[in-house]
Order: C-alpha cells, then structure tokens, then sequence
C-alpha cells in the first residue's frame, strides 16, 4: 500500500513547479497596482490558490498520494470553508441598522489618540 | 522495494508503520489548517468592516521586503522538496545539503522579519499606548520618507480620514476621522503581527526539526528505504510556505494601486 | 449441537478463577515504569487519575454554588467569589474533565483492543498528550489558586480581554496547551483506526464504540485548532492590548463568539459521542441480542460530528447576528436531532425481545436512554428561534446542557467503567452497592436539574449570585437534589477502589459479552492479545458464538450480512 | 411544542420501562432474539421527525422574524449598559437608571448600547432579550399589554455584579404615563425617597455600606473630613455631596478610582436633596474599619 505514495516526482517537476510560483508571485504584485475595484482581491486570491493547489500537488506529493490521504486534505479545506462561509453569512446580512462601522471608537484606556495630524 | 528501520512494536510491518506516519503528518497539517483559519477568519471580518483602514496600514508594510521573504520562503520550499527527492532516489550525500540550504533560506527569511519587525516598532506601529499611524508621515526623516514616498502617505492618510469619518467638512469631524483610522489601523497591526508571528513561530519550530535533520543526514541516514522523518518534516515546511502564500497578497496588497 | 446445554453459564463459577499470571499491571513495577509508560492500557489509568480529580476540583465548586443558592440573598459567598465559583467549575468540568474523560479513559484502553491491535499508533505522542494535559492542567490551577477566575467558562470578550481583573492569562494559556493534548489523542485515534485494524476486522465490524470515538476524533482534530486560536488571540489581547475582538479599536466581540463557538458546541458532541458509543456497547451485550440498525448508529454517530459543525451559532440568536443566519442555524441546529433521535430509537428498539439483566451498567445505560432523550429533546425549545429568546441564559440552558451533559455524558461514563472495569481491573465490583449508586444518581440527577427547567422557564437568568425570592422553593429542591447526586458520586469512587483489590475475580467475559476485548485475558497483557486476533464474526452477534456459552448458539460461522435483513 | 416534545420523552420511556420489565432475563443463558434492523422503520423514523422537527421551526421562525422586524410606529429609548447598572432615556431626553417607564399597548423601541462589556437586556413578562454588545447597537422592540411593574434582568455574564444589574419596567396607562413625563413623584419623606433613590439608582453597586464596594461608604460620612486623593481633605457638608454626583471626578476619596459617572442631567434638584438627606441621615452609622478610624482606615486601603 505505501509504495503508492512512493511515487518518487522528478526535479524537472519541481523546478518547473518553482518557476511557476516566483512567476506568479510576481504576477500577483504586479496585479496589485492596478486598479481593478472589488477584483484585486478577488485576482489575489485566485493566484494565492493556484500556487497552493501546486505546493499540494508537487511538492507535498498530493497528487501521488493515496485516496484517502486526498481525503483528508480535502476535509480540511471543507471545514475551512464551514467556518469562513457560515460566519459571513451572519456578517454580510446584517441589518442595515446602525452598523459598527459608523460608530466612533470611544477613546478608551489602551487606545491612544495620535498628538495631532497636520496635512 | 524493501524498507528498513526500526518496526515499533505496536506495528505488524514497516509498510504500515511508514503509512501511518505520513497519514498522521497530514491529520496533524489539516488541524493546522483550521488553525490558521481561525486568524483568517479575524482577518476577513475586521477587513470586511474597515477597508480602508487596512488599505492605509497593508501600505504602510515594506512591500520590497515582503516581496523578497516570498521568493526566498518558496526558494526554500523547493530545496526542500530536492532533499526528499534525495532521500528517495538514495542520494545520500546530497540530502543534508539540500537541507542545509532549505535552512539557510529558513534563517534569511526569519531575519527579513526581524528587520521589519523593527521598522515597524521604529515607525510607532506597535499596537497599543504607542501607536501613531501618522507618525511616519509627521516626522518623515525619522523614517527615512522623503518626496514622493512622503507625499503619497500623507495624501493616503488623508484619505482615509476622510473615509472614516462622519463629518470630512468640519475639524471635529476629521479629528473623529483620524481616531478612528488610528484605532482601525490597529486592528489592522494586531493581525499583522498576530498572523506573521504566528507564521514565524512555526518557521522556528521548522527550523529546529531541519537542525535535527541536517544532524541526521550527514550520518547518512535517510535513503530509498528510511526517509519518513525527511518526508514529514518536508510537508510541514510546505505548509508553513502555503500559508506565508496567502498572507503575503493578504497583508501586503491590500492596496497597492492607490500609492 | 444447537439445543445442547452449555455447561459453565454467566456469571461463570468465580471462585475457580485466577488473575492471568502477567498482564499489564504486573509487567513491570516502579513510578518510572508507569510516568515513562507507553501502554495504551497504562496512560488510560493516569488519565483516569487526573479526569477524577478534575471532577472532584469542579464537584467541590459545583456543591459551593448549590449550598450559596439555597437563599435568595446568597450570604455563603461574596459576588465575587460565587463568579469564580462557577468559572471554576465550568472549566474544571468541561476542558479537563468532560473532553478528555471518556475518550482519554476508556478510548485510550479499548480501542487498540477492540481493533485488535498491540497499542495507538503512536504510542510516545499517546503519553506526551498526557504530559500536555498535566501542563495544561497545572496552568490551570495556577490560575484557581492566584486569584481566580471570574469571565464564565466562555470566556467572552472583553470582559475577558479587556475587563476582568482575575486571573484569565494562566487559564487561557492552560486551556490553550491542553487543546494540544485533544488534538494528539485525536489524531492518535484516526490513525489506529485507519491502519491498524486486525484481519478481518473491516470497517462494519468495528464496535460502535470504536465509530464513536473515531467520530469524536474528527471533532478533536477539526475544532480544537480553532479553540486554541482563538483563545490565544483573547490571550493576546490580554497581555499586549494587541486588538481582534476588541471595541475599542473597532473590533468586534462577536467574532469572538463564532471562533468560540464553532469548537465549543462541537465540543459538546465531544462529550456526548463516547458516551453514546458507551451506550452503544451496553445494550446489546445487556439485552443479549444485535443492536438494531448496525449501520444506522454507526452512521449517525458522523452524521453527528459533521453537522455538529455547522450548527453554533445558535449559542447566539440573542447576540443581534442576522436574522437570516440565525434562520439557517436554527434549521441546521434541528437537522442535527435527526441523528440523535435515530440513535435513541434504535436503542430502545434493540430492546425489543431481549434478555434484558439489571446489571448496574445496564442501569447507566438505561438511564442515559432517559436522559439524553429529555435533555435532547429541551435542545429542541432552544433551537426554536421565538423560544429561545425567552430561554437563552436562563436556568432552563443550565439544566438542558447539564441533562446532556452529566445526565447523557457522566453516566455514560460511569456505566462504561462499570462495563469495562473487569477488564481494566480483572475484578468484579460489588454488584449492589454499584446498583444501589446508579439509582441514587438517578434520583439525585432529576431532582438537582428538572427544577432548573421551570426556573428557567420562569426566567430566573443564569449566573447570578441572588434572585428574586420567588425562584426559593425550586433552588432548594434543586441543592437538596444535589447532595443526594454527591453522595452518589462518592460511592462509585470508594467501592471501585475497593474492588481493585478485593474485588471478586471477573475472568475474560464474566457478561459475556462479544466484542473482542473480551477474548483477551482480563487484565490483559501488555501486548493485549497472546496472537494476532483475527476476526471472524459480526459485531454484536450472540448466536454464533458457542464459546460464549449461551442457549442456542450455532456454529461458528460468520453471518452473511452484517446489518438490517 | 411542549405537547410533541413530552410525547416522544413519555413515549420513549414508557417504551423502554415496559421492554425492561417485558424481556427481563429469565434464565442466565437466555439470548434475545436475533433482529438486526428495519430499513422501513429507520427510515420511518428519520423522515416523520424530520417534519416534525421542520414545523417547529417554521413556528419558531416566525416569531423570531417578527421580534427582529421592528414596526415603525415606535417610542424609542435609548439604553446604555455598564458595568453594574443600566441607563435608560426617553425620547424627550428624561433619563432613568435601573428603571423604566413604558405607556401601554405602544410599540416600544430600545435601542441598546454597551459602555464596556456585554450586557443583555431581558424582561422575562415580555418574552424579550437582546445582548447590548459594546461598539455596536442592537435594538428590540416590545409592546406591553398590561400595566403594572415588571422585572427586567441583565441575562449575559458581564462581571462581579452581573447579579443585580437589573430593575424595574414600569407600564402604565397612557395618560399617566404622560403625567408621569411632565410631572414629579408625590412628595414624601425626603430620607425614605434617597434611600429609595439610592438603590434605584445604583448607588448600592458601589457605594456599599462596608465600604467594599469601587466607592466609599455613606456611613458616617456626612460632616466628617474626608481625606482625598490628592493629599488634602474636604468638608462633606452638602454642597460635596451635590458635587459628588454632578461631577464626581472633581474630588476623588484617597483609596479609591476616579471611575463613577456624572448623574448630571439625570437627577433633579429635588433628587439630589433627598439623597442628601438619606446621606445625612446615615451620619451616626459606624463607618467601615474601626470604629472611630473610619476616614483614616478607608484612605490607607
């Protein structure tokens, strides 16, 4: 059974793999400075996964591994997933009273208010 | 292929001994994963609530620097991954050199952090008493800030003055801005040492099991048929190195187009 | 040979029998041999050491409450005192007695038996969580014992971060090291049960127990990450007035509830799995017949771990969340009864035609069947989004978390010791004093709780060190109650030590019972079986078992099927 | 609700009592009959719960969207909650503490904020509760039917006096209730009416007779020296004690922290000489400490 995860991947995947993550760490600065509204992050975050999904599959051997180690991989990200989406789903539907971000923070005994801003 | 090693006495066979080490390596990384996932989940929630609060502190960061940890942190993954490859194909003068240069990459990154750890108490960018979100842009030569660099900063914070306020037309008004964005761009700043401290802690504990490796590896231990330790260790690394991947755009990008 | 009479019938004749000559007590001697243990077997016996103090600490706390509340105005205590008397309580319970005390106990000994294996997977990490549990524990105390702790087991923020002036740093960094040892035993059961199964033992002949913990272990890999980060970011907002949670710098405490919750509700399944899986082992070896929908408990007992997940938030429809959110996890809250009731029914259907025993765990079994439904089904009030703002934090929560909790997982406990104590000890405890214990907890357990519930109803809030003179009469019911459920939690302490050395000798199946930890020698070695078991029969199948010594077993064979025909 | 949930509990009971008499063991070697399962009652008792369990929720749901869906035709009050004592303010600015007067059948409104921890509002008569959660307001609404008095409890943990965080809803007729907004309280006793106003305002929370409490005792306070803060020591005639509540961080008593709210605006002149008067009236009570030492003892705590 463990000679599956044996699957012994070449150097030339991996610095095929490396070039691909410098390549899209530079992408992703570079995408950065555009302005592209809501999407910036949205383009973040597609790169941060892409270059995830690499690490997982070639370095880590992912790809290679058992059924039920992809399993156990995928269960994690499942209940990452629980906790992001459920959570939000309180915040983005929120009443549209007062909300918190209308509120001014009082002043209080470990804030600090800064000696003055001069523009 | 025939494993060789140590059979602990709980189990029937090396196949299974190796199996269950590596499938323990991965229960223990998806823990860490939901781990990790509890300060994301902070990160999301305040962002979500103070976008431009976050904007103004995700550019107060060196991106130069960050940019440089990403490369070396990734380099280091790759070296890595080579050691392992190493051990597998039984070449095993190259495994402690590969390791030594996944730790050397390991320190360079750790160090980057203490420097910008250092700016950042420099540049009043602590969370608590002290903090000042202006303070790089009141006293510029403290920072080394000068032209542009000044000018966009201070146009930024204006900015998001102006943003967090209720009132941008009166003084009072801006001077409630600027508390808030003061006290926003704290929580910002807790989440950036919280996550990146965190990351570094795990990178340190890395760093010792490589010691412990590179020790091991030079006595030639690690071939075709005993890598596990080399193997697990290598995935803990690469985890430490995905979650660095999502906190770079996430600290660091926020909003890099506005300056 | 179907009809023919067995000779030697349970209970077997006892005087005849001897302790096996070497098992795992008598392997090796000295306090090295027992703190440097790697025996699974060894390691259960400290946990169950430490869980039994922890519950005395919290027992102590819990009969201090009780005693301050019998007058309205509350003179035992200062304010004070009585918040940190609760706080203590809840922690000591909850993080070091109810998570780790069936799982760790009872876990820790018979799974690698009841699979057939020599010990966990990784037996060194089994003691190192012991080890992180001690630290843990001893943080803890620090805290009890340097002032206190005074924030409600939940640890709200900012009261906590921010507000509080006892002693929450050592506590949070206590219950933060001893997420760590939750997660290794966790990981340590995953992996046993995955790889190191005996032949033959497939996936649907694992004992229930087995499925429970395994399901258990999901929860302890999955939530206690989130636990341990959360607290630590409260932590830091504590000592470096570092700001996540925070109002002061825009943060929300909120947050802080999601984080907490999204482990702590699972964590009650934590508590009430094993015990289930306990029950699960009870019954059909009591009613001396296959439990009923093999597949169905089984089944639920994930089902349970995986929509115990997503149902939190329900700790917080009054903390002004959404209204849609709470929507969704009101309804996801009620998806979560299913499976339990599944379990319930199946339970009782089991009995159904048995030869039912009034052996003492039997009693614990039957008793967890009666409050586990009623504590569920009080779980239903509070999932109703219009009830539970009238309910929420009121006496009517305390009782439904304790009915499931001390009611569901305490006596499922207890009613797994008593089961398994033959096989931990070699020995039978005495049988009277046992059953005259369980009915005593019983009665003790519904009259401390059942009047909470109308307290509740009437409105009286939690956590409050006096109330309106009104609440009188059912405060004293409930700490008459209480005493009675003490004395009920003395009596199993005294007779079980008793019996570990004077106990009668049990020999390897004195129910009999099928599942494989009873082939082995009660104690067993330190290798737990003498060859390799394998594995030939279906769980919980009495028939087919003639070495049991029971009317109308057949062969040997396996049945074709395991489950519903 | 009760009805089902009480059903199945005695259904499940009675079920496994009878069995457990039934099927009791009859001879030690006895085995029960060999039954594994039923697919058709499995499933019977997933699907019927299932629906019962979904009108529960729908019943449940529609209440709670309905508490959550504020009418429009409100009378707002402002609530503020801190640690130990709420402060409750009436559209036209009159404010209370530990109490609330509320007109009957009229949609009420309150709109909750907290000053430090969390809090919760709840009045268990009306079936109503909210946390009260610090930088961010949460709002309920009620409309109460019956006049009368009514308690309303703080129902979330927030600190050592969680306990009596709590007070009193007042409904009353609607002409009263506009009565009660223009006019005063009857006059009585001066004394009787501080002490009242005494714990109706929180005072109690801190200003505890043993001098335990975050203030210093009333006992014996009146025309002693009390030593303050800073060094020097004051008069405690009236005009300290009318300075005590209006500005109460003017003068802080030596031991203690400048932590109590000013009461300015919150009391009228006729409150202030009636709490005068109970102070006054505690005179010859023995302060906290020694007898006789009573200045010097709290100022060394």
């Amino acid at each position: 059974m463990a000679e599956h995860s044996e699957h012994i991947v070449s150097p030339k995947i991996y610095a095929a793999v490396l070039t691909a993550l410098l390549a899209g760490t530079v992408l992703t600065v570079q995408a950065a400075k555009i302005d592209l509204g809501r999407w910036n992050i949205v383009l973040a975050l597609t790169i941060a996964v892409t270059k995830m999904t690499l690490v997982i599959l070639f370095f880590m051997h992912g790809k290679y591994s058992s059924r039920r180690t992809k399993l156990i991989i995928a269960s994690g990200f499942f209940w990452l997933a629980i906790m992001l989406v459920l959570t939000l789903a309180d915040y983005t539907t929120r009443h549209p009273e007062p909300s918190r971000s209308q509120l001014q923070p009082t002043p209080a005994r470990t804030g600090s208010v800064p000696s003055g801003f001069s523009a | 292929m025939h494993r060789t090693g140590e059979l602990y006495g709980q189990f029937q066979t090396l196949d299974q001994q190796k199996e269950s080490a590596t499938l323990g390596m991965w229960v223990f990384l998806i823990t860490e994963i939901l781990f990790f996932g509890g300060v994301f989940m902070a990160y999301t929630i305040n962002r979500h609530a103070y976008p431009t609060a976050f904007g103004v502190g995700g550019n107060m960061l060196d991106l130069g620097l960050g940019f440089g940890n990403t490369i070396v942190l990734i380099a280091s993954s790759f070296t890595m991954a080579m050691s392992v490859w190493s051990a597998q194909t039984s070449r095993k003068k190259a495994v402690p050199v590969w390791l030594v240069a996944t730790l050397a990459l390991g320190s360079v990154f750790l160090g980057i952090k203490v420097v910008e750890y250092k700016q950042k108490f420099d540049h009043h960018l602590i969370p608590g008493h002290g903090f000042d979100i202006t303070y790089c842009s009141n006293n510029p030569s403290a920072c080394g800030l000068s032209g542009k660099a000044l000018e966009d900063e201070k146009k930024e914070i204006e900015e998001g003055i102006r943003a967090e306020t209720d009132d941008p037309n009166t003084p009072e008004g801006l001077a409630r801005g600027l508390i808030a964005l003061n006290a926003h761009a704290q929580l910002y700043f807790s989440l950036y040492f919280g996550m990146t401290g965190l990351h570094a802690l795990h990178m340190i504990i890395g760093a010792g099991l490589l010691l412990w490796l590179i020790f091991e590896g030079f006595k030639g231990r690690f071939d075709a048929n005993y890598n596990t330790p080399v193997e697990n260790i290598g995935l803990y690394w690469h985890f430490v190195d995905i979650v660095w991947i999502f906190l770079f755009p996430l600290l660091y990008l926020i909003n890099r187009h506005l300056a | 040979m179907s009809s023919v009479q067995q000779p030697p019938l349970s209970p077997q004749p006892l005087a005849e029998q001897q302790l096996p000559r070497e098992h795992y007590l008598n392997a090796t001697y000295g306090i090295r041999s027992w703190l440097l243990t790697t025996d699974h077997k060894r390691i259960a016996l400290l946990y169950l050491i430490s869980v039994t103090f922890f519950f005395f600490v919290g027992g102590i706390f819990a009969t201090l409450i009780r005693i301050h509340l019998l007058t309205p105005g509350g003179y035992l205590v200062t304010p004070e005192t009585y918040n940190k008397l609760f706080t203590m309580h809840g922690v000591a319970m909850i993080f070091f007695f109810l998570i780790p005390s069936i799982p760790a106990v009872l876990g820790n000994f018979l799974i690698p038996i009841m699979i057939g294996a020599k010990d966990l997977a990784f037996p060194k990490i089994n003691l190192l969580s012991w080890y992180i549990y001690l630290v843990g524990g001893a943080f803890v105390l620090y805290s009890f014992a340097t002032g206190g702790l005074d924030t409600g087991w939940t640890f709200y923020t900012p009261l906590s971060s921010i507000y509080s002036n006892s002693a929450v740093t050592p506590a949070v960094i206590g219950i933060f090291i001893n997420g760590f040892s939750s997660i290794l035993t966790g990981l340590n059961f995953i992996i046993t049960v995955h790889t190191m199964r005996a032949p033959g033992m497939t996936w649907f002949r694992l004992p229930l127990f087995v499925w429970a913990n395994y399901a258990t272990s999901i929860i302890f890999v999955l939530g206690t990450p989130v636990i341990a980060i959360t607290l630590l970011l409260a932590g830091l907002e504590r000592m470096f007035h570092m700001g996540f949670f925070n109002p002061v710098y825009g943060g929300d405490p909120i947050l802080f509830q999601h984080l907490f919750w999204f482990y702590s509700h699972p964590a009650v399944y934590i508590m009430i799995l094993p015990a289930m899986g306990v029950v699960s082992e009870i019954i059909p070896t009591f009613a001396r017949k296959p439990i009923f929908g093999y597949d169905f408990i089984a089944a639920s007992s994930i089902g349970i771990a995986v929509i115990g997940f997503i149902v939190w938030a329900h700790h917080m429809f009054v903390t002004g969340q959404a209204t849609y959110a709470a929507l969704a996890f009101s309804f996801l809250s009620y998806l979560v009864a299913i499976p339990s009731a599944v379990k319930v029914f199946n339970w009782t259907a089991t009995l159904y035609k048995g030869s039912i025993s009034f052996d003492t765990p039997m009693l614990y079994g039957l008793g967890f069947i009666g409050l586990f439904t009623i504590g569920g089904l009080t779980g239903l009030f509070l999932a109703c989004l219009g009830l539970d703002i009238h309910l929420h934090d009121t006496y009517f929560v305390v009782a439904h978390f304790h009915y499931i909790m001390v009611g569901g997982a305490i006596m499922g406990y207890l009613g797994g010791i008593h089961f398994w104590w033959p096989k931990i000890t070699g020995r039978l405890y005495p049988e009277y004093l046992a059953r005259i214990a369980a009915i005593t907890l019983f009665v003790g357990f519904n009259l401390t709780f059942f009047p909470q519930f109308i307290l509740g109803y009437l409105g009286m809030p939690r956590r409050y060190h006096n109330y309106p003179p009104e609440y009188q009469v059912l405060n004293v019911m409930s700490t008459a109650g209480a005493s009675i459920l003490a004395l009920g939690y003395l009596l199993p302490m005294i007779y079980l030590t008793w019996s570990m050395r004077y106990g009668k000798i049990a020999g390897k199946n004195p129910w009999p019972a099928t599942g494989l930890e009873w082939t082995t020698d009660s104690p067993p070695l330190t290798e737990n079986f003498h060859e390799t078991p394998v594995v030939e029969w279906e769980p919980y199948d009495f028939l087919h078992r003639p070495e049991l010594g029971l009317l109308g077993a057949t062969s040997k064979k396996p049945a074709p099927a395991h489950g519903d025909d | 609700m009760i009805a089902v949930c009480a059903f199945f509990a005695l259904v499940i009971c009675a079920a496994v009592i009878y069995f457990f008499f039934k099927y009791q063991r009859k001879r030690p070697d006895e085995v029960g009959v060999p039954i594994h399962g039923d697919m058709r009652l499995e499933i019977a008792w997933i699907v019927l719960p299932f629906f019962l369990l979904m009108a529960m929720f729908g019943w449940g749901a529609v209440i709670y969207v309905d508490y959550r869906h504020t009418p429009n035709d409100t009378l707002d009050i402002s609530v503020i909650g801190k640690q130990w004592m709420w402060r409750l303010q009436q559209p036209d600015g009159r404010r209370e503490i530990n109490e609330l007067h509320v007109p009957v059948n009229r949609n009420v409104r309150l709109i909750m904020a907290s000053e430090d921890v969390i809090h919760d509002f709840s009045v268990p008569a009306f079936r109503v509760k909210m946390d009260v959660v610090p930088g961010h307001y949460n709002t309920m609404w009620f409309r109460p039917t019956k006049s009368g008095r009514y308690h309303f409890f703080c129902s979330q943990y927030c600190g050592t006096n969680h306990a009596v965080m709590g007070g009193w809803v007042t409904v009353m007729e609607q002409d009263e209730y506009a009565k009660w907004l223009s006019g005063t309280l009857a006059s009585e006793d001066p004394v009787a009416v501080g002490e009242k106003l005494y714990s109706d305002l929180a005072c109690s929370t801190c200003h505890q007779p043993d001098g335990k409490g975050r203030g210093p005792s009333y006992n014996g306070v009146y025309g002693s020296h009390v030593k303050l803060a800073d060094g020097s020591t004051a008069l405690a005639d009236d005009n300290y004690i009318r300075e005590s509540i209006l500005q109460p961080n003017a003068k802080i008593v030596a031991g203690f922290q400048p932590v109590m709210p000013s009461f300015q605006g919150q009391v009228t002149e006729d409150q202030i000489a009636a709490l005068t008067a109970y102070i006054k009236s505690l005179k010859d009570q023995a302060p906290p400490g020694k007898p006789g030492a009573a200045e010097s003892a709290t100022g060394k705590k």
